[in-house]
């Protein structure tokens, strides 16, 4: 039944990740470390918009690296994804919502 | 048959007393929020009708629909056979989901309205400034030249921005016949625009919990026709006279002028709280106490004026108010009977001559 | 094959539980069904101490200008009564029924994680305890169960109260975590064969939703409290405004788990209604799955409405529209799950035991709950109404007519289960009617002064505003409210001695707990059930009216029958279950000694004595937990599922 | 994967090593409890973004925000290794779950140790570091002192309390390793060293997920 394909799926997932795919990611999580690193250090030549643009996204790619490849998220049971995605939305959802709100007060009911 | 009438009692009281709701609402009580005397109070009154109707009969016919079914469907046979096994029905729970949302959407609706019309700042408002201490409120005019506590004076017909602020704790402004609450927030500034549209004294209280004395922070608000709130704004601003005459207060007789040497002597601590126009009284902490004879209460609320009442304050305010901060400096006994008197005829001698309006 | 239930007289709980209490298997117990009945006790006896406070507020509120309380006094009695019959009442209480009955309705012989388990139910304890202790140190927790800054900063809440409060609530947050944990890994992984998710009862969906609810709510609360440790005792400034903090954050970090908090406290009891009322009517749950989806839609939202407990602080109009329009749309699943509840009984064989009754109680007091609500989600209407009492009145509508009338109606379902004996019908009838009568004539008033201005919170009011007739009314219904809970009292502790002996399955239900003895054996299940629909036990006693409807008639052979097993039935004793333990209590102990050290690690009361002393706990709290994990880690090994393993 | 490899529903009453789900339930339970703490982190972080703000508007207003932004304490040579510190942690974490599969002992012990002791690197970095700032003038206070000028600002309170709360993580993690490593050490033999592996890893990485959040939003932004 369904589970058994998920759970197969997942024995598989592991099977793939060899000694020398872990060893690839670190390397490309280490190299994302040293750009980002870099960048700040040129940030003032690039402008602050690109400057947070690239690092979001640098640090989202290493974030998700570790996520799918260390926490082996990516092909592991579904339920894993679930309980981990669902509260990182609640999460992020939080914070924006608080940093609009602690933005500026309007200072009317209403 | 003796179930189904005892099954049917419960919604029956409910309806009962909720009819008791409606006619005891309908009653004009000191504070009741269906009898609006302002604009800002008198929309939230019109949302709430409409609303208030509408949830009466969502009430009724669920209510309606539980009790009939129960009844109508009660087991009568002890071994009835087994009903038939419905398990849904997919248009029904379709129907049953738009049903209330369409009901949302206009209680929705009706609520954006009023809320736009609510929030406006009119920019000719007269600006008021609110500071709530714990207990007690400061009010302050044209940048802090006037300054009172526990009654808020206003022009009747005229809108009136009160700029809110909090000193301590977190206080929340409510006046129920004229405008619904807005917190008082420390280091924010909050800010409530609404117009008097009758003549009166209203009641008002802290709504939000601030601390031991929170049931003892109320206040009074008093909506002067236009021209005697100009009356009253001119005789506030000129100082009071020197303190003169007599007054017979708890069988003793009061000296106004040496109440006012009294209040002025640093040994008494008063002067090192309170504020008297014209005189040496220049302490910040407690309440401005100029033109004192024409307050409403005594401690922001607790007390209805009269001079008996202000004796007893001035006799143990702890007893009268617990946790206030007078009462932490003058304790039971340290002013005698005597000074008492005189501190009265003093501050009860400084009145205004504004006629006031009746409480509505 | 209709299976003919034959009535159980051998094994009655009296001779079971005769002789000297077993103390020891109950407090090193990890058994779901213990640990449900240590939870479901405690809190009972928290719900008696918090409704004896609400008495004493409401003496002192039955008439104007009354000296019955102090003005402190009753501040930490509003306080400490919602603080009580929130985190130490009604949370406990959804937990310990569930904790009894899930594993039962999936067909699992316990929680996924029994010690766990029972450091959960010690911790709750050690919280509750706690929060208790500071009535004798000087002064319970007197700034509201909201806490609100900076009212609960030191300078204005000098006395240890408040970090009674943060660290007791800390530990029953823990506690909460671990066992939502535990339900959510119970739910999903320890179903018997065929119990798939659309096949699980109702009240085992809601567990699951609350269970994620609380993993995902409780950490901003957490953080808030800890926050608010910082302000009190480490010299930090979250919520002082004077020192450049804000106190609108720390209500923010409060409600946005505030909120979500209430749907904890309600949906498992709707869980409970969508059992009792197919059993009561003889029918399937109307709409099963919109049932369910409902449940799972007001999760959902619960995380996108918190601020309309904040409409007056000054967010602005757009905010607040926002917040109204979502707190509107939780109205439509919650008028799915009522009118599919009246649906169920709809042209059912309605049988109005006790059960049912609160039940129906439940749904009509809801619906009034849940139509105040909608006023107070419409921020114009809200602004009069909020801090006045017509929100005291709300909140009890849903809380009491709804969470407690809901509970009372589990309580009388599940009795007999977890007993072995049938709590009696006729007294059960009496309470229920004294009970929805007095709730009525205490709370339904406090809507007519809330709208005619009457603030929440206030310790005394002046004569003359027209409250007090009102006020008195509520005061006496408070009375005869306590006298309904006295008559459950009696009923229990008299259906515990001469209550008649329960069967199986009394009720002629439809889930696997009613398939096993009552009280079922340790093991729960000799044989592990094999489940084809939604209604297992039903469709083996009526196969003819069988079937979870969408898939027609039962699909798969199921393996669904009466046991009348107990520990000495043959079989019973290869069944391995883990062995009793005490490192959870210790464990749960050394926290607790630890957190009562934190109150005082830095405050002045006796100068450095005090701080030494509060060290010393901590360290000694430490210690315990250290010694406690190391035996839980032996203890683990000794009944380790993968040493179990033949192969 | 050894957990899931003896697949099926075992009488034991107990927490089986596959349920109903596929899956390991200790497993599902810390994936659960991960996602309890991302809202955890989520808050104390979004704490401090506010203050930061607000810090970073007054000092703008007061035309001081060049030369006394707080963002001068947190020199970010020490940080950039700190974090590298983590992610080489993260990878030798995983070869070590890797080695304890394939029951490869020798090379499991390694990596592990290698593992505690850049964990333990860590956490002395991190002590370093706040000693270091305590030093410079940035406390557990609702105000900093910068080259002797005082700035009214939570941003010290907000730091440390994050930061804290991740070191103490970091320690707790190092611990758990200690005692995976002690018990694998003692019964090598046991079935489910390999899942205990698994779960300390889980928690390991999440911890790094956390520094790679704080290390952009804190540090480098």
């Amino acid at each position: 039944m369904a589970e058994h394909a998920t759970h197969d799926h997942h024995a598989e997932a592991h099977e793939a990740h060899s000694t020398r795919f872990y060893w690839m990611v670190g390397a490309v999580l280490a190299v994302i470390t040293t750009i980002e690193v870099a960048i700040f250090l040129v940030k003032d030549a690039i402008g602050h918009e690109l400057f947070l643009a690239i690092l979001f996204l640098l640090s989202i790619a290493k974030g998700a690296g570790v996520v799918m490849f260390f926490m082996h998220l990516r092909g592991d049971a579904r339920i894993f994804q679930f309980v981990f995605v669902v509260p990182l939305t609640f999460a992020v959802t939080l914070c924006l919502a608080f940093l609009t709100i602690f933005s500026h007060h309007v200072g009317i009911a209403g | 048959m003796r179930k189904e009438a005892r099954k049917s009692a419960m919604p029956l009281l409910v309806l009962v007393l909720s009819c008791a709701a409606m006619l005891a609402g309908c009653a004009n009580l000191p504070a009741t929020t269906l009898y609006p005397y302002g604009d800002h109070a008198t929309r939230i009154l019109d949302l709430m009708t409409p609303v208030f109707w509408m949830a009466v009969g969502v009430f009724v016919v669920v209510q309606a629909a539980l009790v009939y079914t129960v009844m109508r469907f009660r087991s009568r046979q002890v071994n009835a056979p087994v009903p038939t096994q419905v398990h849904g029905n997919t248009n029904i729970e379709i129907m049953w989901t738009i049903a209330p949302a369409i009901i949302l959407l206009v209680i929705s609706v009706l609520t954006f309205r009023t809320q736009a019309a609510n929030s406006y700042q009119p920019p000719e408002a007269m600006k008021i400034r609110a500071i709530s201490h714990q207990w007690w409120f400061e009010f302050q005019y044209d940048d802090g030249s006037i300054v009172t506590a526990s009654d808020l004076y206003i022009p009747v017909g005229q809108s009136v921005q009160i700029q809110l602020e909090a000193a301590d704790v977190m206080h929340n402004f409510w006046i129920p016949k004229l405008a619904g609450k807005t917190y008082m927030i420390p280091g924010k500034t909050n800010y409530l625009a609404f117009k008097a549209n009758e003549a009166g004294i209203f009641r008002a209280f802290c709504a939000e919990f601030c601390g031991e004395s929170h049931g003892n922070m109320r206040f009074r608000v008093i909506a002067l026709d236009a021209a005697e709130f100009a009356k009253w704004k001119t005789n506030y601003a000129t100082n009071p006279p020197t303190p003169s005459g007599t007054l017979q207060v708890i069988g003793l007789t009061g000296d106004a002028a040496r109440g006012a040497a009294i209040f002025a002597n640093a040994k008494k601590q008063c002067i090192s709280c309170h504020i008297i126009n014209g005189t040496e009284a220049k302490g910040k902490i407690g309440p401005n106490l100029t033109h004192y004879g024409s307050r409403q209460t005594i401690a922001a609320g607790v007390l209805p004026y009269s001079t008996e009442n202000l004796a007893k304050w001035l006799h143990d305010p702890a007893s009268v108010k617990p946790g206030n901060l007078m009462g932490r400096v003058i304790k039971k006994g340290m002013l005698s009977d005597q000074e008492i008197a005189d501190l009265v005829a003093y501050l009860d001698g400084m009145k205004l001559a504004v006629n006031l309006p009746a409480e509505k | 094959m209709a299976i003919a239930e034959q009535k159980l007289t051998s094994v009655s709980p009296a001779t079971a539980s005769s002789g000297s209490f077993p103390w020891r298997t109950w407090l090193a117990t990890v058994d779901h069904k213990k640990i449900g009945i240590i939870y479901i006790v405690s809190a009972f006896v928290f719900f008696l101490l918090g409704g004896i406070e609400a008495m004493l507020m409401r003496v002192q509120l039955g008439a104007p200008n009354n000296t019955f309380l102090s003005a402190d006094v009753y501040n930490q009695l509003f306080t400490m009564h919602a603080t009580t019959m929130i985190f130490l009442m009604v949370m406990p209480m959804n937990v310990g029924i569930g904790n009894y009955v899930v594993p039962l309705m999936i067909g699992a012989r316990d929680m996924a994680f029994p010690r766990l388990n029972a450091m959960s139910i010690w911790l709750f304890l050690g919280g509750g305890l706690l929060l208790y202790m500071s009535f004798l140190t000087g002064g319970a927790p007197n700034g509201g169960w909201f806490a609100y800054a900076p009212l609960t900063q030191v300078q204005y809440s000098p006395t240890s109260g408040m970090d009674y409060w943060i660290l007791g609530l800390g530990l029953t947050g823990v506690a909460s975590i671990a066992g939502a944990l535990n339900f959510i890994v119970t739910v999903l992984n320890m179903r018997a064969p065929g119990m798939t998710l659309n096949r699980m009862p109702l009240f085992v969906w809601m567990n699951l939703v609350v269970s994620f609810i609380i993993i995902f709510a409780f950490p901003t609360f957490t953080v808030g409290s800890i926050e608010l440790l910082f302000d009190r005792q480490f010299g930090g400034a979250f919520f002082n405004p004077a020192q450049g903090g804000d106190a609108m954050l720390w209500q923010h970090l409060f409600w946005f788990f505030g909120h979500p908090e209430v749907y904890i406290l309600i949906l498992p009891v709707m869980g409970m209604i969508s059992e009792i009322l197919p059993v009561f009517s003889r029918k399937p749950i109307f709409g099963y799955s919109f049932v369910a989806f409902s449940g799972v839609g007001i999760g959902f939202l619960g995380f996108i409405v918190w601020a309309h407990h904040m409409f007056g602080v000054g967010m602005g109009p757009m905010a607040n529209a926002f917040f109204s329009a979502a707190s509107m749309v939780i109205a439509i699943p919650t008028g799915v799950k009522i009118f599919n509840w009246i649906a169920t009984m709809w042209a059912g064989d309605v049988r109005l035991t006790t059960a049912m009754l609160y039940a129906n109680g439940f749904i009509s007091m809801f619906i009034i709950g849940g139509i105040s609500g909608i006023t107070l989600a419409s921020p114009p209407i809200d602004l009069q109404q909020t801090d006045s009492y017509y929100v005291v009145a709300h909140l009890h509508y849903v809380l009491f007519g709804g969470s407690i009338l809901g509970l009372f109606a589990g309580a009388y379902y599940w009795f007999p289960k977890m007993t072995g004996r049938m709590l009696n019908e006729r007294i059960g009838k009496i309470q229920f009617w004294v009970m929805m009568v007095s709730f009525n004539v205490t709370f339904f008033p406090m809507h007519i002064v809330g709208t005619e201005g009457m603030p929440r919170r206030i310790y005394t009011y002046e004569a003359g505003m027209g409250w007090d007739i009102w006020n008195f009314i509520e005061t006496v219904g408070t009375f005869f409210l306590a006298f309904s809970v006295l008559i459950f009292v009696y009923n229990v502790l008299s259906s515990l001695r001469t209550g008649e002996i329960a069967s199986n399955d009394p009720w002629d239900a439809a889930t696997l707990e009613w398939a096993i003895p009552s009280p079922p054996p340790s093991y729960n299940f000799l044989h592990i059930p094999i489940v084809s629909s939604r209604r297992p036990l039903w469709d083996a006693k009526y196969p003819h009216a069988a079937g979870d409807g969408h898939h027609g008639a039962a699909n798969a052979p199921a393996s669904v029958r009466y046991e009348y097993t107990d520990e000495e039935t043959p079989g019973a004793k290869e069944i391995h279950m883990p062995s009793i333990t005490f490192s959870p209590m210790i464990l749960s102990g050394g926290l607790t000694v630890a957190a009562l050290g934190f109150v005082y690690i830095n405050k002045d009361i006796l100068g450095l004595p005090t701080r030494v002393a509060a060290l010393g706990f901590v360290l000694i709290g430490i210690a315990m937990v250290a010694y406690a994990i190391w035996g839980w880690i032996v203890d683990s090994r000794k009944d380790s599922p993968y040493l179990g393993q033949h192969h | 994967m050894s957990a899931t490899s003896h697949a099926h529903h075992d009488e034991a009453g107990q927490a089986p090593l596959v349920g109903s789900l596929g899956v390991d339930s200790r497993k599902l339970g810390l994936w659960a409890f991960i996602g309890s703490e991302t809202l955890f982190f989520t808050a104390l972080i979004t704490t401090h973004l506010i203050f930061y703000a607000r810090t970073k508007a007054q000092l703008m207003a007061d035309g001081m925000l060049a030369h006394m932004d707080p963002k001068h304490f947190l020199g970010i040579n020490l940080t950039s290794v700190l974090a590298a510190i983590l992610l080489a942690s993260s990878l030798t974490m995983v070869l070590a779950l890797a080695a304890s599969k394939s029951k490869e002992w020798a090379k499991f012990r390694f990596w592990l140790l290698a593992t505690i002791i850049l964990g333990s690197s860590f956490v002395l970095g991190q002590a370093y570091e706040f000693t270091h700032l305590y030093a410079e003038g940035l406390k557990l206070a609702p105000q900093y002192v910068f080259e002797g000028e005082t700035v009214k600002s939570l941003f010290g309170v907000t730091f440390f309390t994050m930061t804290g709360f991740h070191g103490l993580h970091v320690t707790i993690g190092v611990i758990w390793l200690l005692a995976v490593y002690f018990k694998v050490q003692r019964f090598a033999a046991s079935p489910e060293n390999p899942m205990d592996v698994e779960l300390v890893g889980l928690y390991w990485h999440f911890v790094d997920l956390v520094w790679v959040a704080i290390f952009t939003l804190i540090y480098l932004i």
